[in-house]
């Protein structure tokens, strides 16, 4: 006869007003096994956990029902109280009598004998829970950071930095992402490259470091502390180890005219490229879908002229698999297509352009070296017209939400337009100014008040073409929302950012949650914020919603302790809900008739064949057996077993099986 | 149909999703039918539909069972297996003469607290339209697992 | 291809030669057009100013008559009109109570399942580029093509793809020859109803339109709409005391000139009946020799 | 859509709510109808202007809205809701402004002529079935006394067959539509 102690918590009101809890303890006191039986008004309050902790001592309980919130709040809390008088954690379980009866249900006898049902199932329960043992699992002290940005950058590096290892892998050619396009960074205007450059070649030289490019990962499986990554290196066409980076081949390369990724397009690479000259690694690859060998099988130029010897033509995609303990999604974001905005004449006129690639014109490595100049024709734009909010904020065009970043680099834009064309005329037309960071509305006062940036509330309509000019027409809010008309040499778009092309797929691979607008989800929007619903795997940056630069650096810098307190511990404890197969006395040894439907059912390939030898190594019988490192305990084995031979501890199917007869007895 | 019949109804539920998912109605105060009890599993995959029968044996009126989505379950794989298996076994049911309008397989996820509502509330009225379950009324309530 | 129609009080009034230039096109491309009997005026820009319910009800009228008549598809060459039916047809389709209301009204049985279609959509799937080919001559002159507000407005009406640069009328220009300009006012508005009550913003308006259409060096503005026809060619006096300037550029209906690249004379064509002079003319196919209405027959 | 907060709702926004089903307070004020408007230069009130006032909810407002010249200068040219990210119907709401304005007796000075025209205009319908144009331009100019509009015009006009001096009588078509009209 066992002896179970119950005890019914009021969650002050959140139970008690609506459930008799008294009735309900007073009940249970009467059902078999049960020796104890008691209502609190918080069960979860120090007094409350020691009412519990005198009880076991007491009452001499072999098993504990704590009827209160859902377990997936204080189940913990209360199991760990439980083993503080050496009882073993598992022989307490919980009656969900708040999320499922009070909260859902009117005060009225029919929630009280639901109570009284819930709590009367888990005590059936308890009676036949097992002491179990939580289960060790090893990790694998190496992360895999996706995405060779700033973000993941700044992840690799300090996790490297603490001693640990990382693999970084990249889908262009080179690390950097958009930072490396910037120009310079608000709101203290330093060079943008300067400050990423040093830390990209770190990354490259850092001995804990492998850099992948041209990479990007192709499955993932496994769990926390035990992922095994598969990872597509792209072929790109040279062999990186006899490659020097001198460059002969991109000169050589016959065909110049390519639009340049890196430069938006505003500038050209060849067939055979580095995206940018202070790229890293800072190799070529060659583009197939340009080349024109890979299209006519002609040419041959970079690989007569390179002195390594270092042009693979038939260089093949290799796939590598990789075991990581933790993952850190970097992926970044991208801005809204050319074909966003008709209205605007995007796409259409050559002097409408988005941020990036003013930024592009704005840098000193950009295809104008920093000069500012129309790209239709090559101009100095004398008056440039800035829209921010353009596709942000937009439900009619699908985008709901604010960019943030954006009020920011439209500030940046006009500062440094004017900075460099003195006598030119700024305009930037807003619906908010919305500059929270330090430092940050000070330097929208100065684009201002400083550089006389005309900054006008209202959204534009129209933009067209006229005499080589583009007209822009816009209203001022301010001033009853009467029409404005400038005659603009150059326009500006604020584009909204979104989320990756590609990065619903990636998501579903990890098995991790994102948003409708394809930006990943973290597990808590305020407590957990660089965690995402699964274990083991981080996030940081624009991958999760637009952000600048510092929230990056930021958040990356969180994954990254989040991954190092991971690597802190050389195993990890898992709870024991895990499958085993059943043993008996010989002759039997298991009821295991050897089928193997587990394994097939075995979503994590933990089950294997275990021969039993007799003493002579005359194998006796072959039986499943379960991995407990791999077992992560879902139970499908269990639903399969024909022999009712494999069980899962802590849903066993006598816990189970007793719980639905007493519901229905 | 007999008066102010009040349903039995058990739902088996996974525990990453719709368990949570119903963790999510209390947190939201939404209201729903307290004819339901709630049996919690690890994942739908462990759901063994002998405790279909066995529910019914016992005199249950209805049982919902309902887990992650597709492509959305805690371990990758699980809810498929119980879907798969739930097809072999549903015609198996309704051989032995159960009432699949009794039988409710849904999907509910971590953040559709108003759908679990809703998805209780319309099995407690669709049973009470059924009436009690009498098919298993005579069987032996012993049946072995 | 047989298909119902709706002139529209404007084609038998200010708007003549549209008509005449559509029944004048129609034999020689196998259009074959017949008219909703009994039809009343839609309501134009004035009803739905100040009444609802009769913003709908008179197109609802026009709808249920070509029901009545058994017509599946309901061509209207006038824009404006063209905007009312389909406006009336979707708020109709949405909106239950009204829909009994106006049916009360209207007193014939209403189900909406006649189709309206705009000129652009009946001529583009006829102008093939293999019936083309047979036309007597072709249209070689540049020009802009002014679309408007009506055909393409509002989304939740015409769902149209490219609402602030259409294409259709440029693409039918192109088949016959002519050279269909960029630029600028494709779908500005040109005043509108205003051309009684406000003629000075219409004056405004269309000096926008002329301006830019002349700049670009365009021979005709081509149109498809009556209101757009009248405020840029009547009015062509109250533009030009507006800009300061004159216009010679002449304003053509889609209808005349493609007529013109299928050989119809000038009169039949109506050319006559615009205020500004249209002295533009087709150039014959050397080559072309049988008689367009054969060939395409 | 905010369509709890219209439940009962006395205001002018209200009265669009249920006349349309589209709530003023969807407009967060980026002024792009405004930008857009070809009557804009002429109106009192520019569009997104009106749609703040009605978001107000205050009496004043209000009457300012109805009283205003715009809603009568609305061409319905749809160019507003075209490009408005929040989708907000002006041209649907500009209607009942317009319907509710001459209901209410507001309406503005300056727009008399306007509402002649349309005035004219479905008399002429109501009578002829049909347009027809100097019976329209007569009403009208009977009814805003402007005599020598268009004097210039209609003969030339009238010579290019563009005029017919005696209309055509499709009364009988619209009869039961107008009836209907005066019943309700």
């Amino acid at each position: 006869m066992s002896r179970i102690g119950v005890f019914i918590c009021h969650c002050g009101e959140n139970i008690g007003a609506t459930v008799d809890c008294e009735k309900v303890a007073k009940t249970c006191a009467c059902l078999p096994g049960v020796e104890h039986s008691v209502d609190y008004k918080y069960m979860c309050s120090e007094p409350g956990q020691s009412l519990i902790r005198e009880a076991i001592k007491e009452k001499k309980l072999d098993g504990v029902v704590v009827a209160a919130c859902s377990p997936r709040m204080h189940e913990p809390t209360f199991r760990k109280a439980c083993a503080e008088m050496g009882m073993n954690p598992f022989l307490c379980e919980m009656a969900n009598l708040r999320e499922h009866c009070s909260w859902v249900h009117a005060k009225g006898d029919a929630t009280t004998e639901k109570a009284i049902d819930l709590v009367s199932m888990m005590v059936e329960k308890v009676k036949r829970n097992k002491p179990l043992n939580p289960i060790k699992v090893p990790v694998t002290k190496t992360a895999l950071v996706i995405g060779g940005g700033i973000a993941g950058i700044q992840a690799s590096l300090d996790i490297a930095n603490a001693g640990q290892k990382v693999i970084l892998i990249e889908k262009e050619p080179s690390i950097g992402g958009h930072m490396a396009q910037l120009s310079e960074t608000f709101p203290t205007l330093d060079c943008s490259q300067c400050i990423l450059t040093p830390r990209m070649v770190e990354v490259a030289q850092h001995p804990n470091i492998t850099l992948y490019t041209y990479a990007e990962l192709e499955s993932l499986d496994g769990f926390i502390g035990n992922f095994k990554a598969r990872i597509r290196k792209k072929a790109k066409s040279i062999d990186e180890t006899l490659c020097t980076g001198c460059g002969v081949c991109t000169t050589a390369c016959p065909l110049k005219k390519n639009p340049s990724e890196f430069n938006m397009g505003l500038g050209t690479r060849g067939a055979i490229y580095v995206p940018f000259p202070q790229a890293v690694p800072n190799k070529p690859v060659i583009d197939r879908t340009k080349c024109t060998y890979f299209k006519t099988g002609k040419c041959k130029l970079c690989l007569t002229k390179c002195p390594a010897g270092a042009i693979t033509y038939d260089q093949q995609d290799e796939i590598i698999e990789v075991p990581v303990g933790s993952v850190v999604v970097t992926t970044g974001f991208n801005v809204t297509g050319t074909d966003f905005f008709s209205e605007y004449g995007y796409g259409k006129y050559k002097d409408v352009v988005n941020g990036l690639q003013f930024e592009r014109l704005l840098s000193a490595s950009g295809p104008t070296l920093g000069e500012v100049k129309r790209p239709s024709d090559g101009t100095v734009p004398k008056k440039i017209v800035f829209i921010a909010c353009a596709g942000s904020r937009d439900p009619a065009k699908g985008i709901d939400y604010c960019s943030k970043i954006c009020c920011m680099y439209t500030a940046k834009h006009a500062m440094l337009y004017k900075h460099k064309v003195h006598d030119g005329d700024a305009t930037v037309f807003y619906m908010d100014i919305r500059a929270a960071g330090k430092g940050y509305d000070e330097f929208v006062r100065r684009a201002i008040e400083e550089d006389h940036v005309n900054y006008i509330r209202g959204r534009v309509s129209r933009i067209f073409e006229r005499n080589g000019k583009l007209i822009v027409r816009g209203a001022d809010t301010l001033l009853g929302a009467q029409p404005v008309e400038i005659e603009a040499d150059m326009v500006v778009l604020a584009t909204a950012g979104i989320s990756n092309p590609g990065s619903e797929e990636l998501a579903q691979k990890m098995h991790i949650s994102y948003d409708k607008y394809h930006f990943f989800s973290e597990a808590h929007p305020k407590v957990r914020p660089v965690e995402t619903n699964t274990a083991g795997i981080f996030l940081a940056g624009a991958c999760q919603s637009p952000k600048d630069i510092p929230d990056t650096v930021g958040q990356a810098s969180a994954a990254a302790s989040k991954v190092l307190a991971l690597f802190s511990r050389d195993e990890l404890t898992r709870e024991p809900v895990i499958a085993v197969v059943n043993r008996t006395a010989p002759p039997l040894f298991s009821t295991c008739v050897g089928c193997f439907m587990c394994q097939t059912a075995c979503p994590y390939g933990a089950i294997s064949r275990e021969e039993i030898k007799a003493r002579d190594g005359k194998i006796l019988k072959t039986v499943a057996s379960v991995n407990p490192g791999l077992c992560q305990g879902c139970g499908t084995c269990v639903a399969f077993c024909k022999s009712k031979s494999i069980d899962l501890q802590g849903f066993s199917n006598e816990q189970v099986y007793a719980e639905v007869m007493e519901l229905l007895s | 149909m007999e008066e102010n019949f009040e349903p039995k109804i058990l739902a088996y539920v996974c525990n990453w999703c719709t368990y949570a998912g119903a963790d999510l109605t209390g947190t939201s105060r939404i209201k729903y039918a307290s004819n339901v009890r709630i049996v919690r599993f690890p994942c739908t995959g462990r759901i063994d539909y002998n405790l279909l029968l066995k529910a019914f044996a016992l005199g249950a009126d209805g049982v919902i069972v309902s887990g992650c989505h597709p492509n959305d379950c805690h371990y990758t794989s699980g809810n498929f297996h119980a879907r798969r298996r739930w097809i072999v076994f549903r015609q198996m049911m309704e051989y032995m003469g159960i009432d699949m309008r009794r039988i409710k397989f849904s999907w509910v996820s971590a953040a559709e607290g108003a759908k679990w509502a809703d998805i209780v509330n319309t099995t407690v009225k669709e049973i009470r339209e059924l009436g009690p379950a009498k098919e298993f009324s005579t069987m032996n309530k012993e049946v072995t697992i | 291809m047989k298909i119902g129609l709706y002139p529209g009080c404007s084609m038998d009034g200010s708007s003549r030669e549209y008509q005449e230039s559509l029944r004048a096109i129609a034999p020689k491309i196998s259009l074959e057009l017949e008219d909703v009997k009994e039809w009343n005026c839609c309501g134009a820009s004035s009803a739905h100013a100040i009444d609802h319910a009769l913003s709908l009800a008179l197109p609802a009228k026009i709808l249920a008559q070509a029901e009545a008549q058994q017509m599946k598809e309901l061509a209207v060459p006038c824009a404006a009109c063209y905007n009312r039916l389909a406006s009336t047809k979707v708020e109709l389709a949405e909106d239950e109570a009204m829909r009994m209301k106006v049916a009360k009204m209207v007193d014939l049985p209403y189900t909406g399942a006649t189709s309206v279609k705009n000129i652009l959509d009946v001529l583009t799937p006829l102008l093939t580029p293999e019936v083309v080919k047979t036309f007597p001559a072709t249209f070689p002159h540049k020009v802009v093509c002014y679309y408007g507000c009506l055909l393409v407005r509002p989304k939740s009406v015409m769902h149209h793809t490219r609402m602030e640069d259409p294409m259709e009328m440029d693409e039918l220009m192109k088949r016959i020859g002519a050279t269909p300009l960029e630029w600028s006012m494709k779908t500005e508005c040109c005043g509108a109803s205003f051309s009684i009550t406000r003629t000075d913003i219409v004056g405004t308006l269309g000096m926008n339109i002329l301006e830019d259409a002349t700049m670009r060096g365009a021979e005709a503005i081509i149109v498809a709409c009556p209101m757009c026809h009248s405020n840029l060619d009547m009015r062509r006096t109250e533009i030009e005391k507006v800009s300061g300037k004159k216009y010679s550029i002449p304003i053509l209906y889609i209808t005349q000139a493609i007529g013109l690249a299928l050989g119809c004379s000038p009169q039949q064509l109506g050319l006559q009946r615009h205020f500004v002079p249209a002295k533009i003319e087709a150039k014959l196919k050397v080559q072309q020799t049988t008689p367009a209405a054969a060939a395409v027959s | 859509m905010l369509q709890s907060s219209h439940h009962e709702d006395p205001s002018l926004a209200g009265l669009v709510w249920t006349k349309t089903g589209i709530s003023v307070e969807r407009c967060y004020q980026c002024g792009k109808c405004s930008a857009g408007c070809p009557a804009a230069s002429e109106m009192d009130l520019t569009p997104s202007v009106v749609l703040r006032h009605l978001q107000t909810r205050d009496a004043d407002s209000e009457k300012k809205v109805l009283s205003s010249y715009s809603i009568w200068l609305c061409l319905a040219c749809q160019t507003c809701i075209a490009r408005c990210p929040m989708e907000v119907d002006l041209p649907k709401v500009m209607d009942v402004l317009r319907i509710e304005s001459l209901h209410r007796h507001l309406v503005h000075p300056k727009a008399k002529d306007i509402v002649s025209f349309h005035t004219s205009f479905i008399n002429t319908i109501k009578r002829f079935g049909r347009l027809w144009e100097i019976g329209l331009i007569g009403e009208y100019k009977v009814r805003t006394g402007h005599f020598l509009q268009d004097v210039a015009v209609a003969p030339v006009m009238f010579l290019k067959g563009k005029l017919s001096l005696v209309p055509e009588l499709h009364r009988k078509f619209v009869r039961k539509i107008f009836a209907a009209k005066e019943r309700a």
